[in-house]
């Protein structure tokens, strides 16, 4: 690939009379890993909002595959996932509505890949049981099952292991590794040391913090 | 001019009252509308001002 | 992926507005209070109109078709607030944003889906309150109808309100100063339906009013309330 | 800026805080003399010259303030809610800040409009207050700037509480032909047949003079503050750029 999947050129972010992050650039090219790091409050969760398109409040460039982001945004959200601070999970619905709501509103969520992301995530048996009545940790993992059923190119993640076993962490980490081996990237951040993951490019967002 | 004395004029013929207080409203809420802008303005000035030095002090 | 490409954008349109109207009814019926309090609180407004003015049945069948629409107005206003706070609290919303499906059609099912388990039940529940404020039989049904065209009016407008408001912590207050000014027209039109039918008037008029509104709102109100939200999500 | 390459360059010039700071600095002063002059000028044509009205006599005279606030009031709605929809879609800074502007003054006007027309009820229906369709609809119109107001006042992220109260003053806007409309056929049902404050069949030249006049003066009036707001803001929000801070600087 010549192009890189994500450009970003010149980020400039701020928040409350903070500036987070300004003169921000990156490349993240097809089968990358890209982990944003940077100590409480440097933006992190900012950075990968404007990322996704959530939050258009910033100045700069973000280019996915060439071209602006809002050019191709049907393309872009098409091929993104997103795995943001809250899990995105209905208390009221069991793990299996919730998945079948998410596949219904996004394509790349395959729904025959329900039952078998819910077994991987550890979530077998669980089916029909109303989330409220899961543990937090639980609930992520419905969130996380998401990963196991996308054909998505992009994922970005905001602290997807919080909340996660030992056993979980290492079973995500070989999910990522698995991803990037297929050509696909990741952006997240995370608290935890990546050890399985082969290689890992690291943005640090400190060293970028404005007076 | 439709009035011949003064107090005619005050009185507008028993509608003095209605017809001073909408002019006194209208009148009132003009000049508000010109001089509010105008001391938000210093004030603004004032406190930008004080900004600016603090930020040159710290630096 | 390859199916999903060959299908029509169309009826993939329609599986997601289905997809998103079931969800909601889902939830509604999971959680049975929201269904069964604007109904509660559209009784007791009803009722507190006798108590606090005059039981006197002549008296009340003069106002009933007000009072109706009053009680059912801040019925729906009420539930308003609970159209994207829930999705918003717990991130569903901007999970929806971030779909390459257009939000416009996610926002126009949920809007139904609230109309469905606030406004139907309400027009539905209507002739009670009519018995109960000795409303003459004849004008029940242009009450019932002018309800269930205008209830649907006011749960388009609403969302937008509620979309605006939802990244707020206090939205609740806030919507009905944003959103009672817009509802005037609905007030109007519709109690005059109920007035007109209690004397005996043509309806058609009305109801074709209060259709025009209907129409005029199912055609922009999506794209305020999608650009609503979008703004509300992205702060 | 691509796509949008139909527009004048001007338009793109006003979006710049700073040449919008630097042009309306030298527009104020003669938009004020203009305001003040034209002003002075009716109220004094309508309190001592204008002839009273052979029906209601001299309470005839609040017309001059009544009548031009009112008409100020829906046209200043009808700049918040283009000047929000430019800065939506073009996402010009500057939109904003005179949406934002608009806001208090289209309201004071609203409640002047209100003020003077109850205040003229009274002689001429016998009471304060009437549900007449005009002051029905202005004090709905009230409702809506109070809406925006209010919207503006919740948000403390000021790009999102300007999107946001822009969609409102679209909708509002959208709606105002509605309300206006049904509040008058309300009106025609619930009251027939009582005589409306204005509509005057024919009014004599000597009479709608000083009107023209006052209209005139209200827009100027209305640029002066409305510019005089828009600087305070544009300051304010560009407190950070260069050139305010050299203009605080040597201040």
């Amino acid at each position: 690939m010549l192009e890189p999947l994500l450009r970003v050129i010149d980020l400039y972010c701020e928040r409350d009379e903070r500036i987070l992050f300004e003169g921000l650039a990156f490349d993240l090219s097809c089968g990358e890993l890209m982990q944003i790091e940077g100590s409480n409050g440097s933006g992190k969760t900012t950075l990968l909002r404007i990322l996704s398109g959530l939050s258009g409040d910033y100045e700069g460039e973000v280019f996915w595959r060439g071209k602006p982001v809002a050019k191709v945004k049907d393309d872009f959200f098409s091929s993104l996932l997103y795995f943001g601070h809250q899990p995105g999970v209905k208390g009221m619905l069991t793990p299996v509505e919730n998945l079948q709501w998410y596949s219904a509103i996004h394509p790349a969520l395959l729904v025959e890949r329900i039952n078998c992301a819910l077994e991987v995530v550890g979530l077998k048996g669980y089916e029909d049981v109303p989330c409220h009545s899961l543990s937090a940790g639980q609930n992520r993992r419905v969130s996380l099952a998401r990963l196991y059923m996308n054909t998505a190119k992009l994922w970005i993640l905001d602290e997807p292991f919080t909340a996660i076993d030992k056993k979980g962490v290492a079973a995500k980490e070989r999910l990522l590794a698995d991803h990037v081996a297929s050509g696909g990237s990741v952006i997240l951040t995370t608290h935890h040391d990546l050890t399985s993951c082969g290689a890992v490019t690291k943005v640090n967002l400190d060293q970028l913090m404005g007076t | 001019m439709q009035f011949e004395t003064m107090s005619e004029f005050i009185t507008m013929d028993g509608h003095g009252l209605y017809v001073w207080l909408s002019y006194g409203i209208g009148v009132s809420i003009i000049v508000g509308n010109l001089v509010l802008p105008l001391f938000k303005r210093k004030e603004l000035m004032k406190s930008l001002a004080r900004r600016l030095r603090r930020e040159n002090n710290t630096q | 992926m390859a199916e999903l490409c060959t299908n029509s954008a169309e009826s993939s349109m329609r599986k997601l507005f289905s997809a998103v109207l079931k969800r909601d009814l889902l939830l509604s019926f999971r959680r049975k209070s929201d269904l069964v309090n604007p109904l509660i609180f559209f009784v007791m407004v009803a009722t507190l109109f006798p108590l606090g003015v005059s039981p006197e049945p002549n008296f009340l069948a003069e106002v009933a078709p007000g009072v109706v629409w009053v009680a059912a107005l801040l019925a729906t206003l009420l539930s308003l607030d609970g159209i994207f706070r829930s999705d918003y609290e717990d991130g569903t919303l901007e999970q929806v944003i971030l779909s390459p499906q257009p939000l416009m059609v996610v926002c126009l099912a949920k809007v139904i889906a609230h109309w469905m388990t606030t406004g139907l039940p309400l027009a539905l529940m209507s002739p009670l309150l009519g018995v109960m404020l000795f409303l003459p039989a004849t004008a029940m049904l242009g009450m019932v109808m002018s309800l269930l065209i205008g209830t649907l009016v006011l749960s388009l407008v609403g969302a937008i309100g509620a979309g605006l408001t939802v990244g707020l912590k206090r939205g609740g207050v806030l919507i009905s100063l944003l959103v009672l000014p817009l509802y005037i027209p609905v007030l109007i039109f519709g109690s005059g339906a109920v007035q007109a039918a209690v004397a005996g008037l043509p309806l058609e008029g009305y109801l074709a009013l209060l259709g025009a509104m209907l129409a005029l709102g199912m055609v922009l109100a999506p794209f305020a309330i999608s650009a609503s939200v979008r703004i509300s999500v992205s702060g | 800026m691509a796509g949008s390459s139909w527009l004048p360059r001007w338009f793109f010039q006003l979006a710049s805080p700073r040449w919008c700071y630097d042009i309306t600095g030298k527009l104020l002063p003669g938009f004020f003399v203009a305001a003040i002059l034209l002003v002075v000028a009716g109220v004094v044509w309508a309190l001592a010259f204008a002839p009273p009205d052979y029906q209601q006599g001299n309470s005839f005279r609040i017309m001059y303030l009544h009548v031009p606030s009112a008409i100020l009031a829906q046209s200043c709605y009808m700049l918040m809610a283009v000047a929000g929809a430019v800065g939506l879609i073009w996402k010009i800074k500057v939109a904003d800040m005179v949406a934002y502007a608009c806001a208090p003054i289209g309201a004071s006007i609203a409640v002047m409009a209100l003020a003077t027309g109850a205040i003229w009820g009274k002689p001429t229906w016998g009471s304060w207050w009437v549900w007449d369709a005009r002051l029905t609809s202005m004090l709905i119109l009230l409702f809506l700037y109070m809406g925006v107001m209010a919207l503006y006042a919740a948000m403390d992220n000021e790009s999102m509480a300007a999107k946001a109260a822009s969609v409102l003053s679209l909708v509002g806007l959208v709606n105002i032909p509605i309300i206006k409309y049904s509040v008058e056929w309300w009106n025609t049902l619930h009251q027939p047949a009582t005589f409306t404050l204005t509509e005057k069949p024919a009014m004599p030249i000597e009479m709608w003079l000083p009107l023209l006049v006052m209209v005139i003066g209200f827009y100027c009036f209305f640029s002066v503050s409305l510019m005089l707001r828009l600087r305070n803001e544009i300051i304010r929000r560009e407190r950070r750029s260069g050139w305010v801070r050299e203009l605080i600087a040597s201040k």
